[in-house]
């Protein structure tokens, strides 16, 4: 997700602020949209950045519309998230130009000339197969279930839901300053109408991961915090 | 012989890393005296076809990285020199970090990274220890491996190694801007 | 680099004798030369832990003849060593599944297990040979001393032998669908 945010905005020649992400929200929300047919892991980390992207692309259109202190965090910490992220992908230029190019090799297996045999005694039958079964059993499962993410996902759908109410009121509330403003009356609007519309795509998009997840583990695990 | 002599002879035999307490112990020496024969043994190999590796507190020696394609034809076992974009990135933040847990480097990539941690691990590039600090989590590292794929004997020897590491996180964006004026390809 | 620095790398790196005929073919140099480089090399040395030995035609690299006892001591230590978690977790996958390469091994337990299997290979516990169906790698075996020690005849005598062969067999599976989906990069 921070790769596909950052080349949004570098294919711009923007800096990461919140001005930039904003502008390149849009975008981002579309690639989300298109993703929806990918498996729900992958989709989910998408989306938790799509909720915040969000969160700054309401707040440009109207500054009016007041946001918790806690959505505030999620602005900062991204825009850190991605500058760090910038940060060490660019040093990993270096660690591609470097890699397997002059290689320092360490020395090879030194032959043993004198043949020994030291056992240990905890050597024996039953121990030898106690430590092949923890081992084995320590291999993780091909699938890593993203519990987490999961749930971030949900209570972001209820966030999207409370957000899009949010402007649409503050929208009528401002309708006056918007009338004020003739010359980009209509634009403004068309440009928050069209917002709001790809907020029910993103929304869409989210219903249809819980929904993907029906079938597996997660979503009991979901079930099971509800009836909580 | 002296002191450097014989942590020249323990490392030609052993061929494995060894660490700086170790040489204290074995050979009954002080920690200064095993660190001052550490430095003169690394200046007088700066000539030589082998070099001196150091992370953390161990030691290792190689052949020199400018005989790489020499040493390579002798080399039997296939070599990996592929590295996915996920391999990339979080090679780059354990390296620079030299150190980092998994939380860390989840937030920062944004992304779940046990598959590519498992993998880098399985390859032998990290390693993963207790966190002195928080027994409950694990710390990924560089091996030397990585460091001798890396052709540099130690980590401040990675390009803009100390800028990074000099300067405070938040800054991110202005080292960002620093990199890109020294040339530093994205 | 020069001449001597090569052949100097090249006894570090391979550990055992290496005839002046050889030097001159692979480093596409003239006898005169390597004898030359032989020469400066050894003199280079001379306050050194490393010497170099000459056998008839025959070159080695070796400790010096004064820290014998030194040395001595070191491989003493490091035999009556008490094997680490580590090497009995590898030891029982090779005795459970015979002839299994590193690859495998490194898969199941997650890590790099080199040093590891060196470590069984120097007790004679393992023994390793090339993978008859993959000519760069190697596949590791007990060795007989090591099941009469455990006092079997043959590895499929281990409690639970078809069972826990049968989960190596299908991680060794997983390991090979991984590397198809992943190319290279595991």
């Amino acid at each position: 997700p921070f790769h596909l945010l950052l080349s949004l905005i570098e294919e711009r020649k923007f800096f990461i602020n919140d001005l930039s992400l904003a502008q390149v929200t849009e975008d981002y929300l579309n690639y989300v949209n298109k993703l929806e047919k990918q498996d729900s892991s992958e989709i989910s980390s998408f989306i938790v950045i799509a909720a915040t992207l969000i969160l700054i692309k309401s707040k440009s259109l109207l500054p009016n519309l007041d946001l918790t202190s806690e959505e505030e965090g999620d602005i900062h910490n991204l825009e850190e998230r991605l500058k760090l992220y910038e940060l060490y992908t660019k040093l990993g230029g270096h660690i591609k130009d470097m890699f397997g190019e002059k290689i320092i090799f360490a020395p090879l297996e030194r032959k043993n000339d004198f043949l020994v045999f030291l056992p240990d005694n905890r050597i024996t039958k039953e121990s030898m197969m106690t430590f092949v079964r923890d081992t084995l059993g320590r291999v993780p499962k091909k699938v890593f279930l993203p519990e987490v993410e999961v749930k971030k996902v949900i209570s972001i759908e209820e966030m999207i839901s409370k957000l899009t109410e949010r402007i649409e009121k503050t929208l009528q509330m401002n309708f006056k300053e918007f009338a004020g403003t003739a010359k980009t009356k209509e634009e403004k609007i068309v440009v928050i109408i069209g917002f709001l519309a790809m907020l029910e795509l993103v929304r869409q998009g989210i219903l249809h991961v819980v929904q993907e997840g029906n079938f597996k583990d997660i979503i009991i695990k979901k079930q099971e915090a509800d009836a909580i | 012989m002296n002191t450097e002599q014989k942590i020249e002879a323990i490392l030609f035999f052993k061929g494995e890393p060894i660490s700086r307490k170790k040489f204290s112990e074995f050979l009954g020496v002080g920690q200064t005296e095993v660190n001052e024969s550490l430095e003169k043994l690394k200046e007088n190999l700066k000539s030589r076809g082998i070099v001196l590796q150091e992370k953390e507190n161990d030691i290792t020696l190689g052949t020199a990285s400018e005989l790489s394609d020499l040493i390579e034809k002798l080399q039997k076992e296939e070599l990996n020199k592929e590295l996915s974009k996920a391999s990339l990135e979080t090679l780059s933040i354990i390296l620079y970090k030299n150190g980092v847990s998994r939380s860390l480097i989840d937030y920062i990539r944004g992304v779940n990274s046990s598959f590519t941690l498992r993998a880098l691990s399985i390859r032998g590039l990290i390693e993963k220890n207790i966190d002195p600090e928080d027994n409950r989590r694990y710390i990924y590292r560089p091996t030397f491996e990585l460091l001798s794929f890396m052709g540099i004997k130690s980590v401040e020897e990675l390009p803009d190694y100390n800028l990074v590491n000099n300067s405070i996180e938040s800054n991110a964006q202005n080292l960002a801007e620093e990199l890109k004026k020294n040339g530093t390809d994205i």
